[in-house]
């Protein structure tokens, strides 16, 4: 049987087995590989950092576990950058799926930098209604989410004594991974409320809005696991995405690999065909 | 290189969840269709908890409930506080439970009419001035400026921006130059798709790494 | 036009705020520091710092374009913050119904800061406000009050004009052509390509004597793009019907579901041929994303169809679906409007039709007024989003920018 | 009367919501914030319904003995354990330990992480068995992917490593995000903002009937 025959219909779990033993291997034996920061990077962590300290920031995580490997440490490297100038994060979550997971990542960065609940950071959990909720919250936040996460009465937190609407917040974090998420945000919040706007997203989703970063609707973007470990980077961290970008790289080279080796068997059966 | 799995009941279940569904790679089995109908029933389950105590409760019983107790009683409605009126969105979701009985789910049209109006009056706007106006605001920039790169990409992005649009426009043959404007326009669109495809897999690597990573950090504790 | 009148009204406010100053009673300048309660060992360094001087100027204007629920403040800064800086530590706005009445604090904001937005106010009440420079020698509150300053409502926000004159554009040019193609004078909607592609894709299934798998796509009947799926289903129907292949549609939602299977059976009976509809041709899976997969890769590799149409709203499922059929070798045609996933059918499928592409193929095929002019509608925008690019490049590189700030929409 | 009231109602609604992101005045846009808190309030209701429907359509399958039904009793079981434990648990159920939160992280949470996680494998088998580059838009398409794809990672400049700085590969991957990628994408939002507004259009002219039909 001709090499073309075998490698055409090759059973596709062998495929699925390389993947597999690309990931699986560099997560064990790690190898620094190295990064730059990119311009979007930058902005998204330029942002942050022009902001005067002890301000209070709103950050809406919109994502669940289905985006975890990207979203965790987003959330995590912007929360620390945020803690770091002891600026107060009252957060939101806008996904079905999110508020357990995004509650995760909060109580993880806030123990580690002893931050106290209900006045370095809140986190209102999960409302329905996607776009409406957004404008709703720029008339009012606290009779939009009127209880947190934990049951308790939004307004009676000292951080939510300063917060009325987004206004009250010189800086709006969307981390998201589809809809609703960033670019609701910048269709029903950024241009409706003027307030300036940064976001970290899925890979799949970050093309979708480098019109809005040429416009100046966003000032800043994180996509994908790179994005978060050049962000990593940038606050001179190492955490989740660094160390899943040597596998990033292995699998990337092999699809890549994929791609060419499928049309090459292609052209050789229409060789073989002719000859 | 140590080797020491986890003693936490809840992270082998995980485990065990995950190998589950990681089973249909070799061909589809019961342990899969097990994990699948449990994710759905989960997850449905989980859906209407989240929805119950973090929006019906919150949003609509308490402040109904609140307002007959409070100071000017239950008609002082004032933007953000709408106290009697919250029974009309109370009513309207409970008509949306008449679906589940053929005959008089016609009922829970109103419901679906507040819903459409709302979220067509709101995409409308948003789209509007974000996706339309403020996108062909964006475009206008100077062609010429002076240094080379920057007015390269300028014409550069103009021509793909109408040669792109040209392609979505149906009202006439595309023969002659509407013809070339859309060739070039496709193949614009198709770096497009080229950077889409680049990224998607990126997602997808991902979130394998996350999936690997769980398995060997969290669950065998391989350091 | 906006800016104008804003001038004026701080012009007449500013005027208004002096006269008041010279009328206000002296007493007011000398209320007892009410500074923050010291301690004994910081009582005696307070009493060397002397009390920052007082800001001035404090001048107002109405937020436009709202409810009537918020006012501007700026005023100077105090001179101490100059000459002995950390003198001043924050300004404390405060505010009153009557010109000495009792204070209330509204906002304070560091040193440094010489405006700041009250957003509290109550519509068409009128307000006093004075800032009160504070330090750690005290407190000393403006020499003069400035008021009555009172919020409008106001009925137009005159920074949407761009956005209101797009869609008013849009929407005249749409029921233009709905009217026009209700009246009978179809206007012109040219025959893409993809429609060829998808009547070959069925004659060559015919050929071949093996049936057509159709998928209107994952989502329900509020999403657009399951709607133009089943509208071209029908003419799919037709085609089938007359050339006698099996058809076969798995659908995820119940409500799209009753529609195919009108859209099928009205396919027959315009091909003249309803007896020939076969029942279990259109078949209801399930509205989870994977069964549903799992149950079209089953028809592919069971029924083995010898043409595949994907047409509809796809997700993360476009990857399973194209790459199953491409194995099975039949010919595919897909198309939707979901932009990430077109690469995915792009490089598998033999035809695709890519975002609008979807919209104008079901336009052209049921010729229905209401899409028809959307699609007719959106074609005259284009040319003048075109117009407005190339003129607008051009105004901008020679330098004039007043139609780039006119489109500007806050 | 079942049919027309409805849409009128809708369109009436639909105008008002346009109307009231062009005047901010008071009459206008109270009524247009106490619209949004309805529409929030019924959404949930829906979620509620969605999971009370999956209940009764599955309850329906076990009746009837559908193949697969075995099946069906994990997700009735595990659906109405998932809403007894919230019942009980009350309004702090996404507390820290709480039996929820436990049922959340250990099965909700890995196998919807899971489930995508299945399409790495499948993206590279489809990249060897289904990417034909036949044509020059496709060869154009594979070349974008393969650029952006390598130069994302840090792989891409370690390859690259030896050229300067602006022609590595994730500089040459940023250009192309920037410039050709962009314009095609700003074109494709232009396009399908206008699609949105023309369906906003046909519901406010109460020709949006797509939600109507299926039951009379």
């Amino acid at each position: 049987m001709s090499l073309v025959r075998t490698l055409e219909t090759l059973d596709r779990r062998w495929i699925f087995l390389i993947v597999g033993l690309l990931v699986l291997i560099p997560l064990i034996w790690p190898l620094p590989l190295p990064l730059t920061v990119s311009r979007r990077v930058q902005g998204f962590h330029d942002a942050i950092e022009s902001l005067p300290d002890g301000s209070t920031v709103l950050m809406s995580c919109d994502w669940d576990p289905s985006g975890k490997p990207e979203m965790q440490p987003m959330t995590r490297t912007a929360l620390r950058h945020l803690f770091s100038k002891n600026c107060k994060v009252v957060v939101t979550v806008l996904w079905n799926g999110g508020p357990g997971i995004v509650d995760e990542q909060l109580r993880f960065v806030a123990d580690e930098m002893g931050k106290k609940y209900g006045e370095d950071y809140v986190n209102l959990g999960y409302k329905a209604g996607n776009e409406a909720v957004m404008v709703l919250m720029g008339q009012s936040i606290a009779s939009t989410f009127p209880r947190d996460i934990r049951g308790g009465v939004t307004a009676d937190y000292p951080i939510m004594k300063k917060v009325r609407n987004y206004s009250s917040f010189p800086l709006l974090v969307s981390i998201s991974s589809g809809y609703p998420g960033t670019k609701e945000y910048v269709q029903q919040v950024q241009g409706r409320f003027h307030i300036r706007m940064i976001a970290g997203v899925t890979a799949v989703s970050a093309p979708e809005y480098y019109p809005y970063l040429q416009s100046g609707q966003l000032l800043g973007l994180l996509g994908g696991m790179a994005g978060a470990a050049e962000y990593e980077k940038a606050r001179g961290e190492s955490g989740g995405a660094t160390r899943g970008m040597v596998p990033q790289s292995f699998a990337h080279l092999f699809v890549a690999f994929c791609i060419l080796a499928g049309n090459g068997v292609q052209w050789l059966k229409r060789r073989e065909a002719h000859a | 290189m140590s080797f020491h799995p986890s003693s936490d009941v809840g992270v082998w279940v995980a485990a065990l969840l995950t190998l589950c569904i990681f089973s249909f790679l070799y061909k589809d089995n019961p342990f899969y269709k097990f994990a699948e109908h449990l994710f759905v029933g989960v997850s449905a389950g989980y859906y209407i908890i989240l929805n119950f105590w973090t929006v019906v409760v919150p949003n609509l019983w308490e402040p109904l409930v609140k307002s007959f107790s409070a100071p000017g009683g239950p008609t002082a409605v004032e933007l953000g506080d709408y106290r009697i009126w919250l029974a009309l969105p109370g009513v309207l979701g409970v008509l949306l439970f008449t679906r589940l009985f053929g005959r008089i789910g016609w009922l829970s049209r109103w419901s679906l009419a507040v819903i459409i109006g709302v979220y067509a009056g709101l995409k409308t706007t948003g789209f509007a001035q974000s996706d339309l106006v403020s996108q062909v605001q964006a475009s206008l920039v100077p062609i010429f400026t002076g240094s080379f790169w920057p007015s390269f990409n300028a014409v550069l992005f103009s021509i793909g921006l109408i040669c792109s649009l040209l392609f979505f426009f149906f009202s006439r043959e595309h023969k002659g130059a509407l013809g070339g404007a859309s060739k070039v326009g496709i193949l614009f669109l198709m770096v497009s798709f080229g950077a889409g495809y680049g990224y998607t897999v990126m997602s997808r690597i991902s979130l394998l790494i996350g999936r690997l990573q769980f398995l060997v950090e969290d669950w065998l504790g391989l350091r | 036009m906006a800016g104008s009148n804003a001038v004026r009204f701080a012009r007449r406010a500013a005027a208004l705020a002096i006269g008041i100053a010279l009328l206000a009673p002296p007493a007011l300048a000398q209320n007892a520091p009410a500074g923050p309660p010291s301690d004994t060992t910081s009582a005696a360094a307070s009493s060397v710092l002397a009390a920052p001087a007082p800001a001035s100027g404090l001048t107002w204007s109405d937020v436009p374009n709202d409810a009537g629920r918020a006012v501007d403040l700026q005023w100077t800064a105090s001179p101490g913050e100059a000459e002995s800086p950390g003198s001043v530590t924050l300004y404390v706005i405060e505010r009153a119904l009557l010109p000495g009445g009792p204070w209330s604090e509204v906002d304070s904001v560091p040193a440094g800061t010489l405006g700041r937005t009250d957003g509290t106010v109550r519509r068409n009440t009128d307000y006093y406000y004075r800032v009160t420079a504070v330090g750690p020698g005290g407190r000393t509150p403006a020499l003069s009050v400035t008021g009555p300053v009172t919020a409008r409502s106001h009925w137009f926000n005159d920074t949407r004009w761009s956005v209101l004159v797009f869609i008013m554009l849009f929407f005249a040019f749409v029921m233009w052509f709905v009217w026009q193609a209700q009246s009978g004078k179809k206007p012109f909607v040219r025959r893409i390509a993809g429609i060829d592609a998808i009547e070959e894709a069925i004659g060559r299934a015919t050929e071949m004597g093996r049936p057509v798998l159709y998928v209107p796509g994952i989502q329900d009947i509020d999403e657009i793009q399951t709607v133009q799926g089943l509208i071209i289903l029908e003419s799919v129907a037709k085609l089938t019907a007359r050339y006698q292949t099996p058809i076969t549609v798995p659908v995820a939602y119940p409500i799209p579901f009753t529609i195919a299977e009108e859209m099928v059976k009205s396919g027959y009976l315009h091909a003249g041929r309803p007896e020939a509809y076969d029942p279990n041709s259109v078949r209801f899976v399930s509205p989870e994303q994977f069964a549903y997969v799992a149950a079209i890769t089953g028809i592919m590799l069971r029924d083995k169809p010898a043409a595949h149409i994907f047409m509809g709203s796809f997700f993360a499922e476009s990857l399973l679906l194209a790459e199953t059929g491409f194995a099975t070798g039949a010919i595919q045609v897909a198309g939707t409007a979901n932009v990430h996933q077109l690469p995915f059918f792009v490089v598998a499928c033999d035809y695709t039709l890519i975002g609008e592409e979807l919209y104008a193929a079901s336009a052209y095929l049921s010729g229905e007024p209401k899409l028809v002019g959307g699609l007719k509608g959106a074609d005259l925008m284009k040319i003048l989003i075109i117009l407005l690019v190339v003129v607008g490049c051009a105004l901008e590189t020679a330098g004039v920018h007043w139609l780039t700030e006119a489109m500007r929409a806050q | 009367m079942k049919r027309e009231f409805p849409l009128l109602v809708t369109a009436l609604i639909g105008f008002f919501m346009i109307l009231s992101f062009f005047v901010p005045h008071q009459a206008v846009s109270v009524p247009a914030d106490f619209l949004q808190v309805c529409a929030v309030i019924v959404v949930a209701f829906g979620y509620v319904l969605g999971g009370a429907n999956a209940l009764r359509v599955n309850f329906d399958a076990i009746y009837k003995r559908q193949p697969g039904w075995p099946y069906k009793i994990v997700l009735v079981v595990s659906l109405l354990a998932m809403v007894i434990v919230g019942a009980i648990e009350g309004k702090g159920f996404q507390g820290e330990g709480t039996r929820f939160t436990w049922m959340y992280e250990r099965l909700y949470s890995p196998m919807s992480a899971t489930m995508f996680a299945l399409l790495a494998f499948f993206i590279a088998s489809a990249a060897f068995r289904a990417f034909r580059i036949r044509t020059l838009e496709a060869g154009l398409l594979a070349l974008a992917a393969l650029i952006v794809m390598i130069g994302r990672v840090p792989i891409g400049d370690w390859l690259t490593g030896a050229l300067p700085p602006n022609l590595r590969l994730s500089a040459i991957q940023e250009w192309i995000m920037d410039n050709p990628q962009n314009a095609a994408k700003r074109a494709i939002l232009i396009g399908a903002a206008l699609g949105v507004m023309s369906t906003g259009l046909r519901v406010i002219l109460g020709l949006e009937r797509s939600y109507l039909s299926g039951e009379d």
